[in-house]
């Protein structure tokens, strides 16, 4: 089963959206980056600074000859010294931080939703039936915990993809 | 790729531009120098459960103490330990730059370490240490050899590795060149044979946890007391299949044996030809607007 | 035991460190009693601090003078018993004991004696001079010495002197009129500062250490205090 | 004194077997003020008389120390007496540099009497002109040895050598039986009457006589004058009980020191000066 | 007489106490000129350092030929043990099996050697000499440990000053008057008293566990237990050790020194039956 | 002789109640012959961050230097504000402890001859300090550490004279006490000394007149 949910460091997380193949190279370039950070200042790099990498490399790809630009859109999630972070990277090179965001196919729907939805104190388990809810709308065919998935991070910082049992879980919550 | 206009720090790899110069230096005669030493007693033992390491806690400088508390056993991964000996620089180097190839195949892997990382060859992954991918790789090379002739056992650094995965626990010595050992008992570094001979005394297979403690206890304490290169206190983790507990600090048998009861005073205040005071300004947090971030 | 032991030395370093302090009417004289060899430890228990006498003969021990040494243990040995009899030929002849500075001299020829196969041995001399004041002597190898306040000797001198000085600054040698060179400490405040700075060259230097053997020398003769060190 | 044609050389042996050359050393012993030596189980007294050369001299010094378990009286040749001593004594001390323990006495005494031996047989020398009481301490016990310039030694419980020396040696040879377990200081005092024996009438002081002793738990040392005095005056009061000495009697002598060499040795010359000089 | 001159002039120090004596055959200086002609152990001194060159026709030791690894002893109740093997190494071949490395010494003393055995014997004949000589004076003085370790150490220093050392480590110990005594010397003349000793790789691994485990009041077989225990672990890690030891004890009674025996070893740890098995894959 | 002797140094750093203090020498020879006695050993890298770097001059300098950037990325000032612009904050002091140590074993085999000692305010004013060798082994401690050629005279004093939790006024005079007494016996290292002590709302920098030989 390939997973789409990928953690870069421990307390940072990556989904895609867009063409895997390309996201594997970004996974590896960026688990790289932040080794390298952690080797020279023996600390967790920053979700910022690991996004910035991310993103520079992408950017890259957009000027260099011989190459073609990436082909997928990113969205990190982490928590650091800062608190919880959400960023999301385009192919451009650009990037942005989120409250909440979405992207693919349905995105303008799903933002929307999101947008009515989200609130600044909500608690896990509402952030991970908010999720839930936004990708049903729209979603072609049953949705399990089968062919979802989740990445949560906490306080604790320790980015954890849920297990299909603990998405079941969760969608019955919300059914 | 293109590089940026400045000049940026290196991804990895060593820099061997000083070394021209250092040669120079040391045909005029001028001694070599010497760098920090863990002089060291590290051992390791197979329990019933699992696998216990020890340490002692000094680092020396030729016959000076320069760390009265520093740390030899090293993080690797949540199942893996690792005590290191030899050059302090090169032990911390060595088990970090393993540690981290090991986390990308945790990564991997979802935290499903196997037996065949924790014996990983050591030199292989000396190698693959010192040749992350710089765009000097070749030079690199060249260079390496060099060194090899100069530095027989280039890194100096002697470890023992524990861990305890689906395969039970393995415990692992691995030497300055690369040879590494499986046992049921380790140990390394200047007080090895103290700590050995307790060993080889009173080890047996099949020891509870508490014995296995006072075991690697009492070698370490071997090696403390029977070796200046050791001394201070003892560390011990304890890596049992799901579980590990880093006692550190666990017996301080060395504390200080004097100080006078009547402490001291200065008999002459310093003289002071010139004081200059900075105050510090507060830090202002900048709370960004809402709205910094949009499209 | 292979043919590594070519390059085979007639020297070795066995550790430690001596101390003196010399006060008004009293001296001080302190050395650790650890026996090491590279990171081996000999022996915990040898005294470093020789009454310059016979070993055997403890009925005729100096005591006005003694002398602390570190070093190479054989060459030590060698030295005091060398001293030990010539004091006894000295008293043999002059029916008295060799005074404290007397015995500083012949130490200096002595050893001087040796200057192009040294003994290895670091020494200070302590002891009461005829007028009965506390005097120091500290050596090199081959002779060289000076009558100090106060000195330390051997492979924890470095980290000791510094702290004596800072405790004890003695008028520079160079006044003249020449001072006195002698502490102003009281006796119990100079043992107390005995033990802090072995205490403190314990932690950090890794050949002294085990046990703290002081000797005190004052009009009422000669006293002998110990105190445990770090076994590490 | 005698000549004859066989004394001129040490090698030279006389028709009778003698050796003259070291008869007359011997001779020169008895000149020398008299020293006398007794032991018990556990110590050894030495003492002497002081006698000096002149009123207007100093006496010589006739007690050393050779270590701390080991003394000497000699009665002679003071000079040789001295020679040999700082030979004991750095024998003591390369002894004790070696083995860091305490020479035994009777080993020293033989290499003593072995050293004598040699100047009796080399024609370009002559014999040492003094005879030593060694006094010490082993772990066999308190030992008292006589050394004679001939290179015999003997060992003795008590004994007297030097001039008129004779009355002691009756006086000791009365009492010795007891001296075995004799108490310090009824050695002492032993020692002081024979030397008092010795005196011919001349009353005894500190001044005039010397005492050292060496025993178990101490070491060997000369008692200070004081320390005499005291013990002089202590037995005085007992003094006129003792009958004046005896007349010279050769026979006397203990057997153990009827050798060959001993045949010239009864010519007692009663009142010729000391010869310590 | 002659010493004592020496002595006051300028100082002969280590010389005291050797030439002086008027018996001179008992004094191994003299005996150096005798071993000069033993050609076996002798190297051409060329190679060594220029403080040497002055005496470059002569030879010496340079290192050791045949060789005996570690010495262990400690004091008891009622004296001293002491446990040594019976290999003679070649380098590392392992050439003589049957090699006696503890001897007694006059009545009261035992000596055990560790280093090379030529040397060992070339002391154990001045030791000889020396006995002879003390004995012979029936006096009822004798050598004890002490005295002998004391001449051992003159020995061996005397030799160092003269850049020609007895490639041994030596351990001395008796009974003497009640008396125990244990005493190490080594090639170059450190010499110490304690309660436990050992000499090459005893000293790192025999003495962690004598100054864990020794006491005063060790009985017999207490104390036998304790070595063969140092013996085992010597055995195991010492890579010259044989598996032939001999034990000694001296007391007040006299020494004796036990028959040859091997000890109990143990290899069946289970990693040891697969040593591989732990590095699967590796290459 | 050794090139870390070349040009003579000491160096301590100390920690006290909420506070710290470093200092050095200010010395600068070669070999036995002064050259200047005013040098400057420790460097301000940011307000509460100061780093002192002993042995060979030259590299101590390189390793610090602040107006060039050729071959800049070894340049510890450069490093430090590349690291604020990038990531908007002030390096920790345990951050810039693992740099340093990063760009010194990048030269394992071809070292700079220097070994450095930081200190500096961490989060919440907690006091840091720390040294390592030419190769860049963190050596961590609670209390004081020490570098430079009279090291072993400073472990000596440092080591009788410490007492934990000292207020600034105390510290100060220990450190100084401590480095004077200490460079006394070291022909290498002298002229008084510079000392800073850094609390949370201020920096003491002083100069200490100390023996002019």
């Amino acid at each position: 089963m390939v997973q789409k949910i990928q953690l870069l460091t421990p307390n940072i997380g990556v989904v895609y959206s867009g063409m895997g193949p390309d996201f594997r190279v970004l996974v590896r370039k960026s688990r790289k980056q932040a080794e390298q950070y952690h080797r020279l200042y023996k600390e967790p790099i920053p979700v910022t600074q690991l996004v910035r990498e991310i993103a520079a490399v992408m950017q890259e790809f957009t000027q260099s000859g011989g190459v073609r630009p990436f082909g997928v859109s990113l969205l990190v999630a982490g928590f650091d010294d800062k608190g919880p972070q959400l960023f999301q990277v385009d192919p451009s090179g650009s990037y942005f931080s989120w409250k909440a965001s979405a992207m693919g196919k349905n995105v303008s729907n799903a933002k929307t939703f999101l947008e009515k939805r989200y609130t600044d104190d909500m608690e896990l388990d509402d952030a991970v039936h908010t999720a839930i809810l936004t990708l049903k709308e729209g979603f072609e065919g049953q949705i399990s915990g089968k062919n979802i998935e989740i990445g949560i991070i906490g306080s604790d910082k320790k980015f954890r993809v849920l297990t299909p049992a603990e998405i079941d879980d969760y969608l019955g919550e919300v059914e | 790729m293109s590089k940026s206009t400045v000049d940026l720090p290196p991804k990895g790899g060593f820099s061997f531009d000083l070394c021209r110069r250092n040669d120079m230096l040391e045909k005029k005669g001028l001694k070599p120098q010497s760098f920090l030493k863990t002089g060291t007693t590290i051992v390791g033992l197979i329990f019933q459960d699992g696998v216990i390491l020890g340490a002692d806690t000094r680092a020396t400088e030729g016959p000076i103490v320069a760390d009265k508390n520093c740390e030899k056993i090293h993080y690797m991964a949540p199942n893996i330990y690792c005590c290191g000996a030899g050059t302090a620089a090169d032990t911390e180097a060595v088990t970090v730059e393993a540690f981290e190839n090991e986390k990308f195949v945790l990564y991997c892997r979802h935290g499903q370490l196997t037996a065949a990382i924790t014996s990983l060859p050591y030199r292989s992954r000396i190698k693959s240490c010192y040749s992350t991918d710089t765009s000097e790789e070749t030079s690199f090379q060249a260079e390496f050899h060099n060194f090899q002739l100069n530095y027989q056992g280039y890194v100096q650094a002697a470890l023992v590795l524990g861990g305890v995965d689906v395969t039970g626990p393995h415990l692992h010595t691995i030497y300055p060149h690369g040879s590494t050992d499986s046992l049921p008992f380790a140990t390394m570094g200047s007080g090895s044979l103290a700590a050995m001979s307790l060993f080889e005394s009173k080890y047996k297979e099949g020891l509870t946890r508490d014995e296995g403690i006072k075991l690697v206890v009492e070698a370490i304490c071997a090696g403390i007391f029977n070796d200046l290169g050791s001394g201070s206190n003892v560390d011990v983790c304890v890596i049992t299949k799901g579980h590990k507990d880093y006692l550190r600090n666990h017996l301080l048998p060395n504390p200080r044996t004097y100080v006078n009861p009547n402490g001291f005073t200065f008999p002459k205040k310093t003289e002071v030809l010139l004081t200059k005071i900075t105050p510090l300004k507060e830090k202002v947090e900048v709370i960004e607007g809402g709205d910094a971030m949009e499209e | 035991m292979t043919k590594q032991h070519a390059n085979w030395s007639p020297y070795d370093n066995n550790g430690g460190s001596c101390v003196a302090i010399a006060g008004a009417d009293y001296c001080v004289i302190a050395a650790d009693t650890r026996m090491s060899t590279g990171y081996n430890i000999l022996t915990r228990e040898y005294s470093k601090i020789s009454k310059l006498s016979i070993v055997h003969s403890a009925l005729q021990m100096h005591d006005k003078c003694v002398m602390a040494s570190s070093g190479f243990q054989a060459d030590v040995k060698a030295l005091q018993k060398n001293l030990s009899a010539r004091h006894l030929i000295y008293q043999h002849q002059h029916n008295k004991q060799m005074s404290c500075p007397a015995m500083a001299q012949l130490l200096s020829n002595t050893l001087y004696y040796k200057r192009f196969f040294p003994y290895y041995s670091f020494n200070v001399l302590g002891g009461l001079d005829n007028e009965g004041k506390g005097c120091v002597f500290t050596y090199d190898a081959v002779g060289s010495y000076e009558r100090v306040g106060y000195s330390s000797q051997g492979s924890g001198s470095t980290l000791i002197m510094p702290f004596l000085d800072n405790q004890l600054k003695s008028p520079s040698p160079l006044l003249l009129p020449a001072q006195d060179a002698v502490t102003p400490l009281s006796e119990s405040e100079a043992v107390d500062l005995v033990k802090t700075v072995f205490a403190s060259a314990t932690e950090r230097d890794i050949y002294t250490g085990d046990k703290l053997e002081i000797v005190i020398l004052n009009a009422s003769g000669i006293r002998r205090e110990y105190l445990e060190l770090r076994k590490d | 004194m005698f000549r004859n044609q066989y004394d001129t050389d040490v090698t030279t042996w006389s028709p009778a077997g003698r050796l003259f050359q070291v008869e007359y050393a011997m001779e020169a012993v008895k000149q020398g003020s008299a020293a006398i030596g007794l032991r018990s189980k556990t110590h050894v007294v030495l003492a002497c008389v002081n006698k000096a050369n002149s009123d207007l001299s100093s006496h010589q010094k006739k007690i050393f120390k050779v270590d701390d378990h080991i003394g000497v009286a000699i009665a002679g040749l003071t000079a040789d007496g001295r020679v040999l001593s700082r030979y004991m004594r750095s024998e003591c001390i390369n002894y004790s540099y070696t083995y860091e323990s305490p020479l035994p006495v009777g080993r020293l005494v033989v290499q003593l009497a072995d050293k004598a031996q040699v100047c009796t047989q080399r024609s370009w020398k002559r014999p040492y002109g003094v005879g030593l009481l060694v006094a010490g301490l082993d772990e066999s016990g308190a030992h008292l040895y006589y050394n004679c310039p001939s290179g015999n030694y003997f060992e003795y419980q008590a004994f007297a050598i030097g001039s008129r020396s004779q009355a002691a040696k009756t006086y000791l040879e009365r009492r010795f039986e007891n001296f075995m377990g004799s108490s310090r200081e009824d050695l002492i005092k032993d020692a002081l009457i024979a030397t008092r024996e010795t005196l011919q009438g001349e009353k005894l002081t500190s001044s005039i006589c010397t005492i050292a002793v060496v025993g178990v738990g101490e070491a060997f040392h000369i008692l200070d004058q004081e320390t005499v005095q005291q013990l002089i005056d202590a037995f005085e009061i007992v003094r006129e009980e003792e009958s004046p000495p005896a007349q010279p009697q050769p026979t006397a002598e203990p057997a153990a020191q009827a050798s060959g060499a001993d045949q010239a040795a009864t010519t007692e010359q009663g009142d010729v000066a000391p010869m310590d000089i | 007489m002659r010493l004592l001159t020496e002595l006051l002039g300028t100082p002969t120090e280590a010389d005291l106490g050797v030439k002086g004596t008027t018996y001179q055959s008992q004094l191994p200086e003299l005996r150096l000129k005798e071993k000069k002609s033993r050609s076996s152990l002798l190297l051409s001194i060329q190679e060594t350092s220029s403080i040497m060159g002055s005496v470059a026709e002569s030879q010496r030791t340079l290192y050791p030929y045949v060789t005996g690894s570690s010495v262990v002893a400690i004091k008891y109740k009622d004296g001293i043990l002491m446990a040594a093997d019976m290999g003679g190494s070649y380098g590392s071949t392992l050439r003589y099996k049957s090699i006696e490395r503890l001897k007694p010494i006059g009545k009261h003393s035992l000596l055990g050697a560790s280093g090379e055995i030529s040397d060992f014997q070339e002391i154990l004949r001045y030791l000889d000499e020396l006995i002879l000589y003390d004995n012979m004076w029936d006096d009822g003085n004798s050598l004890g440990p002490k005295e002998v370790h004391n001449y051992l150490t003159r020995v061996m220093y005397n030799r160092r000053n003269k850049f020609n050392p007895l490639w041994n480590s030596l351990v001395l110990g008796g009974v003497k008057n009640g008396q125990k005594y244990l005493g190490m010397v080594n090639m170059i003349g450190i010499n110490f008293e304690d309660n436990h000793v050992a000499t090459g790789l005893g000293n790192h691994l025999a003495r962690p566990i004598l100054r864990d485990e020794w006491n005063e009041n060790l009985t017999f077989e207490e104390g036998v237990k304790l070595l063969e225990k140092c013996m085992r672990v010597l055995l195991y890690r010492d890579r010259s050790a044989v598996n032939k030891i001999q034990i000694s004890k001296i007391t007040e009674e006299g020494a004796t020194v036990y028959p040859p025996f091997s000890l109990k070893t143990y290899w069946e740890f289970s990693a040891f039956r697969n040593p591989a098995a732990g590095a699967a894959g590796s290459w | 002789m050794s090139i870390f002797e070349y040009n003579g140094s000491a160096l301590v750093a100390m920690v006290g109640k909420n506070c710290f203090a470093i200092a050095s020498d200010r010395r600068l020879g070669v070999q036995l012959q002064t050259i200047a006695t005013d040098f400057q050993r420790i460097s301000k890298i940011h307000d509460k961050l100061f780093i002192g770097l002993s042995g060979l001059a030259t590299d101590a300098q390189t390793l610090y230097e602040t107006n060039t950037i050729t071959s800049g990325y070894q340049r510890l000032v450069f490093r430090h504000k590349l690291y604020q612009l990038r990531e908007e904050r002030d390096m920790k002091p345990e951050t810039f402890a693992s740099l340093v140590s990063a760009i010194l074993y990048e030269k394992r085999f071809g070292p700079y001859f220097c070994q450095p000692v930081i200190a500096g305010l961490g989060d919440e004013d907690k006091p840091f300090i720390c040294t390592m060798d030419s190769i860049g082994a963190k050596e961590l401690a609670k209390d004081f550490v020490v570098a430079g050629t009279a090291s072993e005279s400073l472990y000596g004093a440092c080591e009788s004279m410490f007492k934990p939790d000292m207020e600034a006024d105390e510290l100060f005079e220990t450190i100084s006490q401590a480095l004077l007494s200490s460079v006394d016996r070291d022909c290498l290292s002298g002229w008084g000394g510079h000392v800073y002590v850094v609390t949370p709302t201020e920096v003491k920098e002083r100069i200490l007149k100390g023996r002019m030989d």
